[in-house]
């Protein structure tokens, strides 16, 4: 099995529909011949031709309307908004479109459009490059929300995604994209090649949504993560020594509420760790709901480690982030609780 | 901060407000016939004179003039009239079961008939439509079923959407009638995507979509010209001026400094000006635009020029912010009055005969209602059963959503 | 005192500020000479006249932004939304750019602007004209978020809101418009005028945001709502007999923290509702900020009562709207727990 | 589905992609001093035909010809020259800096220096610019404080905006220079409304600002446009069409169909063509379409017509998409070159002279940078305190900010 990068098996996933489905098309600001700007499309407008994969002009509604009139006429669109910081332009057409279409023509039309597109910070992108936006989209019935943590589930989900019959907001954590990242910035960078989940399969598989991975058994407390921080809280279980059970959701709409509810109520300690803003981030509905499920096995509050609710920083980066240190003492509190 | 007196920056203000009386006079009509045909595959750049014209066939001795006279048969033109009035009365009779409370919300589409009407007969049954709310005449001329129509108006066991949208946001897949939405302009960029991925199956239908000139004013708009100019997408983009956005006239839409077809222009897509109220314009505009998409050369935007005859909704009253009854002044008549006395000064129609049909409609849409309100009503059901509330919001229904209908026990 | 209806409170607010400062325009789709099409404006134009009250093109990014730049050289805009479900077209320009203008320019340049929608269901409005997308809002760093449930913190708080330094998104409940609503559509329509806060002094009067308010004293559990669902929580309390604490919680950005884990310190229960649907709503985060700073007081889980995770429905209005019957059920089984 | 060969619909190309010769041989260039200068109360639909002709005023022989030559003083135009030298030799300086990482990001502007500077230089010093991140020139032509410009670069202590923003999104009110958004034409309507509120205040200030080609796309382009073209505006509207947008090229936004300026029709707002390589003629049609603005008569479009001859920023390689050096055929040339001949050519510049200003610049930027970063770096600090992250975010810190703060320990 080849080792990739997540930019190479996001790669291979799009090239693995395209191959498969004549009616799956690419498409994006500058993903055409330039193959998006972080390479995710390189070389499959060559392969596929001008009109499978292909530039779009820079107007993230016109990119979701133009995606979703397609997939209303059967095809099978892959959209690309460039970063997630950019995706609010289009938002409307998600909110009061994409995500209602099916419901509205009481199933008539349907919309099985993929926007796929890079979040997260831990790149000094500053305020437009480094947003997770992904709290707003889970808050639109209608629309599934994933986000892989690594190049072996990032195929896997994204032609899950593809073959999905609903719409999909599949958020790709660009601070992964060519190496896994503890949050640890001063740490040399590591590569996927000596990850387990940077080994992936040839062809077509899918890892599908909704379901969700314990990456790290624990029997101490539960930590619920995704993208990024799946890997932050593994490295602060370890450098804690506390006995973390780390879940990967992958799919936060809908979330798989079974496997993270059996975890709590085993080990009866929960955090939940998001990088987006603390209020009304995601954070908080899987807190809400958690403590619903599990109240009487929790033997304390379910705390959240978040991004902070402000504009995300340029040069306070790692006093952001919501890096090991701090998922680490709230492991720490949570213990004490 | 000190004002000094008078307005400090331009605010567009119609000049005729309730009590005033109405006035066109600076409303330029040019002669029917006048404004030139160009080849269908002309390029751009070279018929932007039309966003200044106004395509008109209809001459005021009722006459079809002109190059854009498209030839129709009468029986054609019949057909076409017969669906006009048949939609007048629709609309008569469900605003006035909206005014007893049958209906919670109800557009008329008056003074307006011709514009969706004479679109359909021009497009092929197959052209996949992205309406808005008041094209229900082409549904209508599509053959939907009335009591279907009506069934949905009153959101019954037997509306096809199950009760969840208001009245009029009509979806029919068999009719290549896409779900229309409360949100204005989102189904304009939605119908290019559409059109484009026709061309990409290699099919022949091609797309078109309705919106108004208040609409025009949303980005979305500048999506939809974008993606069309861009790709070529086979699609007829039709904005209806039809001088009013609810209480606003279209000068706050930006009518007041150009034409909105003269939009086109800056996209290399051709605008035409179209007498709405001209079934023969109507048309022969959509049939020159249709062919263009058709034969893949491109996206063209329709300026449909006509006037909002009636309230905006059944929510507002338009005496509160212009001249009453307007209307009956509106320089380019009533659609089915011109295509009537077109037909009967060539004596293809009679004014007994029209008279017997608009009977017959008004009859039929009675009937239809009664039928209809047998399956129930919005106030008092039967509704869809409650548990379908909580479907088709995903193909297959999540955990959460399960458990959310089972907490309301359905 | 005189009675009013809340559009008339509203009214009266904005006529207010129009008298006491020259800095404040009031702008909006129909809001000049028809006066917007709830009336909230109604006269304003005539009276202030067309470059202080006036019509804005159907474009609600356009709205946005033209408040934006005018509050960025000095003045004090009131830009109306015509309805909260068509805010999302300037969704962007609230997210990206009104929210952090203070915080990207490191206070060199400051948005006052309030942005005034109509919200929530209730009448038969359907998926276009029910919204109550609040908590969108409430994931956006840099803005304020308020939402009266009566006339007279309407006007009270609107005033606020026009004298805030910071953005603001100020909801109207439109149901509560012209008169309180318990949840109960059966019962015949009540007014203003026998409500003690249809009274509303004449004047300029200012409602805190921030600070929430106690409407309803009690002991075995604490009620946390807002706009229509104030009323419904009361009704709810009536009926089933449970001795609630009702707070009108008024500003959900910055919440008022303090009074909430007061009253849930000495209730030890907790049950949060709003109309907008469930998964990542305004009550995910109440419940999990509450679950967080209260847990050892708790002796139930915190309930959520919403609405339903699928689009507002037309003729399913009172299966969808959470009314008094959920509420009261929510109330008796947080007794249990 | 089947799909037959060839492509479905229309993608744009730019017909010359790495490895192929550089050929604009496509771009026609009209004759400087071709173009009219019409009154500046012209009404808009009388200039129509500026849309398509292209504003120039220095000829083959780098004379100022025709209408729209300015006549400047020798002095502002060596004044404007000197500082083109200085923005480019500032940006050379920032993007070695940057690629030895003491900057996380950063973007150039060469070859499109006159588009800022001359602008600036026609506009008053308390008119307000809503620019996007390639007018730094502007900046440093109001004076600002390389020192600064740099401080804020690396984020360090002195950065004026407290390390929140990435490099180049320069704010300061004091050269009323608004903040920079990395959020595509989201300043362009907000743009609008300052100047609205400026008329509003009986100011004679009034708002210019900026977007690429590429931004224009966006809906906010429309939104901006009908707000100026409604409400009359006195903001002057610049497109620069530098050719590209990171990777694609002009036509993937709608350049293939129609001129940039012609968007501006539809909205009866004058819009003209601006070669944007010629200092004066970027200089003669801002002043034209500002002093439009201040007197009230209402909004201009221009649409510059230069070349992007950098990366878009350090995070992409254009030899990846176009043709390497393919700006070194540009057909407009280079502004500095161009400016810089112009006034040799009349004995007011020498060489030498040049070369000279040219070394003390970059000796000046180098010294400055010497003594920026003795303020701090951004990977090494220091930066404003970390508490500061906390502030701003609202005018007075709300609970949750003051807990998470405290929770940070700062
Ligand atoms: C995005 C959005 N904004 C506002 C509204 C409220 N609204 C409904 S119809 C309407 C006026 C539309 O006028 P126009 O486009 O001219 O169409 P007409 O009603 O004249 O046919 C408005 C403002 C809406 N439905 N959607
Ligand atoms: C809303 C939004 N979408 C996408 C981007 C990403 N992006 C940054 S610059 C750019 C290209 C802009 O090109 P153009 O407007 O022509 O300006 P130029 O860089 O040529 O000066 C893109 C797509 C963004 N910053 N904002
Ligand atoms: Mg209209
Ligand atoms: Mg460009």
């Amino acid at each position: 099995m080849p080792a990739m990068t997540m930019v190479q098996s996001l790669n291979a996933a799009i090239d693995e529909a395209l191959a498969g489905n004549d009616k799956v098309v690419a498409f994006g600001e500058d993903v055409g011949y330039f193959g998006g700007v972080f390479g995710v499309t390189r070389g499959l407008q060559e392969k596929y031709g001008l009109d499978r994969v292909f530039d779009a002009p820079i107007n993230e509604a016109a990119i979701v309307a133009m995606g979703m009139g397609m997939a209303v006429n059967g095809l099978r669109p892959i959209a690309e908004i460039q970063f997630a910081d950019y995706i609010f332009p289009g938002f409307d057409q998600v909110v009061s479109e994409l995500s209602r279409i099916r419901y509205r023509s009481a199933g008539q039309y349907t919309a099985p459009l993929v926007i796929r597109t890079p979040c997260g910070g831990g790149i000094y992108g500053g305020q437009t490059h480094s947003m997770s936006p992904e709290a707003f989209f889970t808050h639109i019935p209608g629309v599934k929300v994933a986000m892989p943590s690594n190049p072996y589930d990032a195929k896997g989900m994204l032609l899950a995604a593809v073959e999905d019959d609903d719409p999909v907001i599949f958020f790709e954590p660009k601070r992964l994209y060519n190496g896994p990242f503890d949050g640890d910035p001063h740490k040399p960078a590591t590569s996927w090649a000596r990850h387990p989940r940077g080994e992936v399969p040839e062809g077509a598989y899918t890892v599908p949504l909704g379901v969700g991975e314990i990456v790290r058994p624990g029997s101490e407390v539960t930590v619920v993560a995704y993208g990024t921080m799946v890997h932050v809280a593994n490295y602060a279980a370890e450098k804690t020594g506390v006995d973390a059970e780390v879940i990967d959701l992958r799919t936060l709409v809908p979330w798989d509420v079974d496997m993270v509810t059996a975890s709590v109520k085993k080990t009866g300690r929960c955090v939940v760790l998001h990088e987006a803003p603390r209020t009304s981030g995601f954070g908080a509905e899987l807190a809400a709901q958690i403590q619903e499920d599990c109240f009487y096995s929790l033997e304390a509050p379910v705390l959240r480690v978040t991004g902070w609710d402000t504009p995300y920083p340029h040069a306070h980066e790692w006093s952001y982030f919501p890096g090991p240190d701090r998922v680490g003492r709230a492991l720490k509190q949570v213990m004490e609780g | 901060m000190t004002l000094v007196t008078g307005t400090a920056f331009h605010v567009p203000a119609p000049g005729r407000r309730p009590g005033d009386t109405p006035d066109f006079s600076k409303i330029e009509v040019p002669r029917a016939g006048e404004t030139r045909k160009p080849a269908v595959d002309a390029p751009a750049g070279e018929v932007t004179d039309l966003a200044y014209g106004l395509v008109r066939v209809l001459d005021h001795n009722h006459q079809a003039v002109g190059p854009w006279d498209p030839q129709l048969s009468d029986q054609e033109l019949i057909n076409g009239l017969k669906t006009m009035v048949l939609t007048r009365e629709f609309d008569d009779r469900m605003l006035k079961m909206q005014r007893t409370k049958r209906l919670s919300f109800y557009m008329k589409s008056l003074g307006e008939e011709a514009v969706a009407v004479a679109a359909a007969a021009a497009l092929n049954d197959d052209d996949m439509l992205f309406p808005s709310y008041r094209q229900q005449g082409a549904l209508i001329a599509r053959g939907k079923d009335l009591g279907e129509m009506m069934c949905h108006c009153i959101s019954n066991a037997r509306d096809n959407l199950k009760g969840r949208q208001l009245p009029i946001h009509y979806a029919s897949a068999e009719h290549n009638w896409f779900s229309v939405s409360g949100n204005l302009c989102t189904q304009f960029p939605q119908a290019v995507g559409w059109a484009l991925a026709s061309s990409y199956k290699r099919s022949n239908r091609i797309a078109s979509s309705w919106i108004g000139e208040g609409s025009s004013a949303e980005g979305d708009f500048h999506a939809a010209m974008t993606l069309a100019s861009v790709y070529k997408a086979p699609v007829v983009l039709n904005l209806v001026n039809n001088q009013w956005a609810i209480s606003m006239f279209q000068g706050l839409s930006g009518g007041e400094s150009a034409t909105f077809a003269a939009k086109a222009i800056g996209y290399g897509v051709p605008g035409l000006r179209v007498d709405g109220n001209d079934f023969l314009a109507v048309y022969a505009a959509t049939r020159w635009a249709a062919d263009r998409a058709r034969r893949k050369i491109g996206p063209t935007l329709l300026e449909i020029y006509t006037y909002r005859g009636e309230a905006h909704s059944t929510s507002d009253d338009p005496s509160r912010y212009r001249p009453k009854d307007e209307w009956r002044s509106w320089p380019l008549g009533d659609p089915i009055e011109r295509l009537k006395n077109h037909l009967i000064g060539h004596g293809a129609w009679s004014a007994d005969e029209h008279e017997t049909w608009r009977a017959q409609c008004e009859e039929r849409v009675a009937t239809t209602w009664k039928e209809s309100i047998g399956h129930g009503t919005l106030e008092e059901g039967p509704h869809a059963p409650t548990h379908t509330m909580f479907e088709d919001v995903y193909a297959e229904q999540p955990w959460h959503l399960r458990r959310q209908r089972q907490d309301l026990g359905v």
